[in-house]
């Protein structure tokens, strides 16, 4: 059977052209599907876990679904400053119960734009951002600068369905189109380029702030920034200018770099200035599926995109305080629930070393790191294979994923497991 | 610090992580497979700094930071010249070597941190 | 759930649908619905001495959608200042110029207020309008879809395909599950694509080459046709410039032509003409073009306003009119966002801070009151802030005893900048407003604009929302003691929902979630089929996504209504 | 009147030190402090499961005085929207010490954490060790940066001290990270240790002096004179200073001072000195 329009759930672009053909029970085909999606809808079954696990010794033994939720709830409950992680892998419905949740137990909640975009985030609290979604840039914009990002890799489509490569109303093919890349490495993307501007590392605040002089008409005194000579900068400003709807698209290169959301402070500044002489854009570009979605859900439910401590029973955020990071490296969470991420992986050792420190609930389809580090594992299913839910595209569009399998028999959702586990606390709190 | 970035005889340079696609398709397909595993302890270099550091393809070496220090597999990057500048790609090997520090933004520093090479 | 019915004894009854102008009466509840005779063993409340109206209908507030997300994102530091915490019944939350959902619910409950509709979705994004409804608790709610400067309706007028450009407004509307035709400086917003602006109605969109005047025409025209229950609510071209007035009385004369065979309902809503009520021909001598506005309504029965008062302080604009939001920007100097949608329309948030002895801020100031007050018919003159961008809906308050007492106007008249002072004819108006009109510009008008016959009033049948209010008719005269009239609007006594008691003395006491209501425009299947085929060529090239993801099945949205076309 | 809490056993939890005001104690006993219940964590504990209440009737001046004594790396908002009084921590200060401060004087002789001084409104904080990032700073999106009163450092400081400062001084006896003065309205920070650069990143108002060494000035700004001494209002120092003026990206006249003798690298900027004349 043939599904059509179903929307991937890997990278940011979320792609909803898929058409997936299901052979009683199997994913035989997808069309439009580029390697990062072919590899999650071909091996969705490899390293499943398939019933919940409970820490015993440095092994695991099953235990039945409800006994891992209630022991899961209580430990929450107990716990004097729990930690909530994760939610961007995994639909907006779970986001939802599970800020009710971290309403309900106290302590911080936090998603992983608080090591990947958050620093952009601070920016536009700053600064403002001008944005628009992802086909404005496909129907008329005759420049497209990638700084910082390699979509060649991290998004694969990206090129072919939104910019450079897209075919538009106005802009219908590459030749009208300039693309430029901004990078430390001359990447894959960086070879596609019309114009590459190779930098040194943590400079890139001194490029965009030099950039900002030429647009301005500021003179500047000196002759080479981040390890271009003055006249190239000069050069890629005039390509801002004289362009007639640009759009810088930003990667981890900005948000990850020395100076961090101060970097993105500048980019959002140069956007804004551009906006007097000519029609500028920026947009992130969001790596996980659904990270752009937990940010939203997040901000209406609480007032804030990331990084919400609900210890005194009303939400207050500041990054650098209320963040997974600076909460493990002042040691101060005494438990921790870990929702389809893997931040044992990911995080600097000396906070994933913290983290193994205290007992663990990881709600996860997939074997990882975190899981392996558990005191208890939940089975989940897979969002936009095995379960529906709700997803945002980096540009703010929002999308209905499609269930196109079965999960594992007694996996259930990510949405069940938090009404349970939600149930569950509310009956310990009356 | 900020701006000089070049390459020091003693072997110093600007770690940089971030996603291949293989890890890319590795964390989807499940982090214990081997090609996954084989991915993200890789290290690629400039060929010219392999030849200044006398390190041959494929070969072991150790890459410390201020952090810790891991074993990886040099590989001559694809994605040359960028003299002075080392790619890891994202997962527990470079978890290593990157920085809690968040400079008060919540951000860990993972890209553009001082690290050190040496042959294995 | 709490039992559904009630007998509401002795209250002052206000019911302007329903001609009751503060008689002593009762009001029984059955099943959530008005009826005619007392219940037996059913919840009393002795209402003496007490002000009983409709619960609050507002028309026009941004509680809703991405460019509100996107305003709360960008202030921190207003939510900072105004925290709520959980209790055994509310949700945590933040409040103040952009509140988060659950606080927007409970604070229009706590005023008494138990319809809101949110003015501006792009269709692209109205599911995340639709989430965020859906965790508004409470109060009942709709969206209407942005339809100004939409590719498809501005192709259809240039190529003269009226019958198609009905279908497909038709198929829009019930596509993303909205209510009414929204338009915002048609024209505009795709000028302001390309950076550009559009100043008056007969100026030609770039590359689309049709005219603001032929955009309004059209629609207002097929929104007759289709006989959706709201008229199109028109947000007028050229809102940042002095002397806006004029193209405010022009847009509302534009269509007065296609008023004939209407049943005296207006068949033009324009929204907040507070900002686009100014007259002048630059920042300096700006003044208020809201005498030549009133005038034009007192004379012409086809149109209405609502007014989009301004309140001094601390507020966040968002419209999505993105080229006045960036000119704001650069008169103001605050952060500024922009988010332009594909195909569809744009957006623009500025933080703004409204100051009294701001010249151009006080004329503002003027110019929201001088509407309500000149306009003689009270069912065509709705008060709302626009919230947030004149001020937050919790100030509705302070709005109602302005107009309720000339001695509040005088007051605040006192401290603003003495040039806009002079300039301004507020001090000259005596008029104030009674409670019965107050009932009328805070529901029964509003529910009528919106063609929900079951609400805005308290006679049998109607839905049982109703708001009560400690104040007595009889010993408080509002135009002296204004503040008590602003206290008792503050928080309601008892705020009933569908026969629930939902808010006693302001505080939540039941939070069930409100209906969404959308409109099914009456077209036949096939023609609908037939649209959605023929443009899903030209949907594939311009969009980015397809076809079928764009529309929103009534299945997902959480206690969906379907409205049929009113008349 | 001196109140002194020794804190005994120590918690990792973020513990919320705010209800501990002068004015909140004033007129207290012992005892009734000691019951005063703080947020550890999620949960409201009686202060006596952490530090033992002493009083000292100290009783010559009136104003209330109080000392903490133990390592509070973990505490958050001792001596927040003080309005007057003196407040004392023997050890480590942590988050928020003095948020929104309006008056009276705190003096910390070990370590604080970030955001120290945040939004202050006038009164002196004096820290002996040295302080996190966000020094008299504001909060998240605003821009009320800190407005008045002092912030004496005798350590180094992180990054980004005194963003959007509005007035008031920072004097920074150690060095400083990143962006010192960034977005910077008003007032004035003297640093004597050194500072890596971008300092003064988006400024329009406020005076800045590196004494130490710095690597490297934003391109937005511009030499404007040679000095023999740094005027940054609040303080004067002596000696060679080269004075640049931005950020031009925001039509700033803010000004940053950076020693001559330390910086000789930055001998570049003395070949535009003279096109003015």
């Amino acid at each position: 059977m043939l599904i059509r329009g179903v929307v991937c759930t890997v990278c940011g672009c979320c792609c909803d052209d898929l058409n997936v053909e299901v052979v009683d029970g199997r994913v035989e085909r997808v069309e439009n599907a580029c390697s990062l999606a072919l590899s999650k809808f071909k091996h969705h079954s490899s390293d499943r876990i398939l019933k919940p696990l409970m820490r015993k010794g440095n092994g695991f033994k099953e235990a039945p679904y409800h006994e891992a939720i209630r022991e899961a709830a209580r430990l929450l409950v107990d716990s004097n400053y729990p930690l909530l992680w994760g939610w961007c892998l995994t639909s907006c419905e779970a986001v939802k119960l599970g800020l009710e949740l971290a309403e309900l137990v106290g302590g911080v909640i936090d998603n992983n734009s608080s090591v990947c975009h958050g620093p952009g985030l601070i920016g536009v609290q700053d600064i403002g951002i001008s944005g628009c979604s992802l086909g404005e840039v496909k129907n008329r914009a005759d420049l497209i600068l990638y700084w910082g990002s390699n979509p060649v890799n991290a998004h694969p489509r990206h090129m072919a369905r939104y910019t450079a490569f897209a075919k538009g109303r106005f802009e219908a093919s590459r030749g009208d189109r300039k693309l430029i890349v901004v990078d430390v490495r001359r990447t894959e993307t960086a070879k596609l380029a019309d114009e590459f501007y190779q930098i040194e590392p943590n400079s890139d605040y001194e490029l965009l702030t030099a950039l900002r002089c030429a647009v301005n008409g500021e003179e500047m005194e000196l002759n080479t920034v981040a390890g271009l000579p003055v006249e190239r900068v000069e050069e890629l400003a005039d390509s801002l200018i004289s362009c007639r709807f640009g759009v810088l698209f930003y990667g981890l290169g900005l948000t990850m770099t020395y100076g961090k959301s101060r970097n993105l402070d500048a980019a959002l500044s140069l956007v804004r200035d551009l906006n007097r002489k000519t029609k500028f854009l920026i947009m992130p570009m969001r790596g996980h599926f659904n990270v752009t979605g937990s940010n939203e859900v997040f901000t209406w439910v609480t007032g804030y995109p990331f990084g919400v401590d609900f210890s005194k029973g009303y939400p207050e955020y500041n990054p650098g305080i209320t963040t997974i990071s600076d909460v493990l490296r002042r040691e101060e969470c005494d438990a921790a629930l870990i929702v389809a991420s893997d931040p044992i992986a990911h995080l600097p050792s000396s906070l994933a070393d913290t983290l193994k420190k205290i007992p663990m609930i990881t709600v996860d389809p997939h074997r990882t790191p975190t899981t392996e580090a558990s005191r208890i594992v939940i089975p989940s299913a897979i969002v936009g294979l095995e379960s529906t839910g709700t997803v945002y595209r980096m540009d703010g569009v929002p999308l209905e994923c499609k269930k196109i399998l079965n999960p594992p028999p007694g996996v259930k959702t990510d949405f069940e497991v938090m009404s349970d586990l939600l149930a569950e606390v509310k009956g310990l709190l009356r | 610090m900020v701006g000089e970035c070049l390459v020091d005889l003693n072997g110093r340079f600007k770690l940089v992580t971030g996603r291949t696609l293989i890890q890319g398709m590795g964390k989807e397909r499940g982090k214990f497979t081997e090609e996954y595993l084989k991915e993200i302890s890789i290290c690629e270099l400039d060929p010219e700094d392999m030849k200044l550091l006398s390190i041959v393809e494929g070969e072991l070496i150790i890459v410390k930071t201020e952090f810790g220090e891991a074993k990886l597999v040099a590989k001559a990057s694809t994605r040359a010249p960028h003299r002075g500048v080392i790619f890891i790609p994202y997962g527990p090997v470079a978890s290593l070597l990157t920085s809690p520090h968040t400079d008060g933004s919540g951000m860990p520093s993972l890209k553009g941190i001082e690290a050190e090479v040496f042959k294995g | 759930m709490k039992m559904r019915d009630l007998n509401i004894r002795n209250g002052v009854v206000y019911d302007p649908l329903n001609r009751i102008d503060g008689e002593r009466m009762d009001i029984y509840v059955r099943g959530g619905r008005i009826v005619e005779t007392p219940v037996k063993d059913a919840e009393e409340i002795n209402a003496s001495h007490m002000v009983v109206m409709p619960g609050g209908v507002d028309i026009h507030s941004h509680i809703a959608g991405t460019k509100v997300n996107v305003g709360r994102l960008m202030r921190p530091e207003d939510h900072f200042k105004d925290v709520l915490p959980r209790t055994g019944i509310r949700r945590a939350g933040v409040g103040h110029s952009v509140p988060t959902t659950y606080v927007t619910g409970y604070r229009y409950v706590e005023m008494g207020y138990t319809t809101v509709f949110e003015p501006a979705s792009p269709p692209l994004k109205t599911r995340h309008t639709h989430e965020e409804l859906d965790e508004t608790p409470i109060v009942d709610k709709g969206c209407f879809p942005l339809m100004g400067n939409n590719w498809f309706i501005m192709d259809y007028i240039r190529e003269n395909k009226y019958e198609e450009c009905r279908d497909y407004v038709a198929w829009l509307l019930e596509a993303v599950k909205g209510y009414a035709v929204k338009i915002v400086n048609p024209g505009g917003v795709e000028a302001w694509a390309w950076g550009k602006y559009i100043t008056h109605l007969d100026e030609p969109v770039p590359r689309f080459e049709v005219t603001p005047r032929e955009i309004i025409r059209w629609l207002c025209r097929i929104n007759l046709e289709l006989k959706n229950p709201h008229p199109i609510h028109v947000h007028t071209n050229n809102m940042a410039k002095p002397g806006n007035y004029e193209t405010t009385i022009e847009t509302m004369d534009s269509v007065k032509d296609m008023a004939s065979n209407t049943d005296g309902k207006p068949i033009i809503h324009v929204t907040h003409v507070q900002f686009t009520g100014r007259s002048g021909t630059s920042w300096v001598n700006v003044g208020s073009g809201a005498p030549e506005i009133a005038d034009y309504l007192n004379k012409n029965r086809h149109a209405e306003i609502d007014v989009g008062q301004i309140v001094f302080g601390d507020t966040t604009t968002m419209t999505a009119d993105g080229s006045f939001q960036f000119l704001l920007h650069l008169l103001s100097g605050n952060k500024w966002a922009n988010s332009d949608v594909e195909v569809e329309t744009g957006a623009g948030v500025v933080p703004f801070r409204y100051r009294r002895g701001n010249y151009v801020n006080a004329v503002q100031w003027g110019i929201g009151l001088e509407l309500a007050l000149l306009v003689k018919d009270p069912w065509r003159v709705h008060m709302t802030t626009d919230h947030p961008n004149g001020g937050p809906f919790t100030e509705y308050p302070k709005v109602i005893s302005w107009l309720m007492s000339k001695k509040s106007r005088k007051r605040l008249l006192g401290k603003i900048n003495s040039t806009a002072r002079r300039r301004l004819t507020l001090g000259d108006i005596d008029r104030e407003y009674s409670l019965y009109e107050v009932a009328m510009v805070t529901r029964a008008a509003q529910a009528r604009s919106l063609g929900l016959t079951w609400k805005g009033h308290l006679g049998p049948g109607a839905d049982a929302d109703i708001a009560i209010y400690n104040l007595n008719p009889k010993q408080v005269d509002p135009s002296k003691d204004y503040l008590k009239v602003r206290k008792a609007f503050k928080k309601a006594a008892y705020t009933i929902k569908d026969g629930v008691i939902v808010c006693k003395d302001g505080e939540i006491v039941e939070t069930p979630l409100g209906r969404t209501y959308w409109v099914k425009p009456p077209l036949p299947e096939e023609s609908l089929e037939s649209l959605a085929s023929n443009i899903s060529g030209r949907f594939k090239e311009y969009y980015t996504v397809e076809m079928d993801n764009y529309v929103i099945d009534e299945g997902y949205l959480a206690n969906p209504q379907a409205v049929a076309p009113a008349r | 009147m001196e109140y002194v809490l020794k804190y005994y056993k120590p918690t990792r939890l973020p513990l919320d030190l705010s209800p501990l005001s002068p004015e909140a104690l004033e007129g207290k006993s012992a005892g009734e402090v000691a019951e005063m219940k703080v947020y550890a964590g999620k949960r409201m504990i009686e202060l006596s499961r952490f530090f033992n209440v002493e009083l000292r009737a100290s009783g010559e001046d009136q104003h209330v005085k109080i000392t903490i004594v133990g390592d509070l790396r973990n505490a958050r908002r001792i001596g927040c929207e003080m309005k007057g009084g003196e407040m004392r921590v023997v050890g480590n200060g942590g988050i928020y010490l003095g948020e929104r401060m309006k008056g009276g004087v705190i003096t910390v002789e070990g370590d604080v954490d970030s955001w120290t001084g945040s939004g202050m409104r006038g009164g002196s904080i004096t820290i002996n060790g040295s302080a996190g990032d966000f020094l008299g700073a504001s909060y998240r999106g605003s821009r009320e940066g800190m407005s008045g009163g002092v912030i004496q450092v005798n350590g180094s400081i992180g990054c980004e001290g005194g963003a959007w400062m509005k007035g008031g001084l920072i004097h920074v006896k150690g060095s400083a990270g990143p962006f010192l003065g960034v977005h910077m309205q008003g007032g004035s920070i003297l640093v004597e240790g050194n500072c890596p650069g971008r300092v003064g990143a988006g400024m329009i108002g406020g005076r800045i002096a590196v004494l130490g060494k710095m690597l490297n000035l934003l391109p937005s700004f511009t030499v404007d004179s040679v000095r023999t001494h740094a005027d940054l209002g609040a303080v004067k120092v002596e000696g060679g200073f080269y004075m640049f003026t931005g950020d031009n990206n925001e039509q700033g006249q803010g000004r940053i001072y950076v020693s001559k003798d330390e910086n000789p690298h930055f001998a570049w900027c003395e070949k535009y000195l003279g096109r003015w004349e």
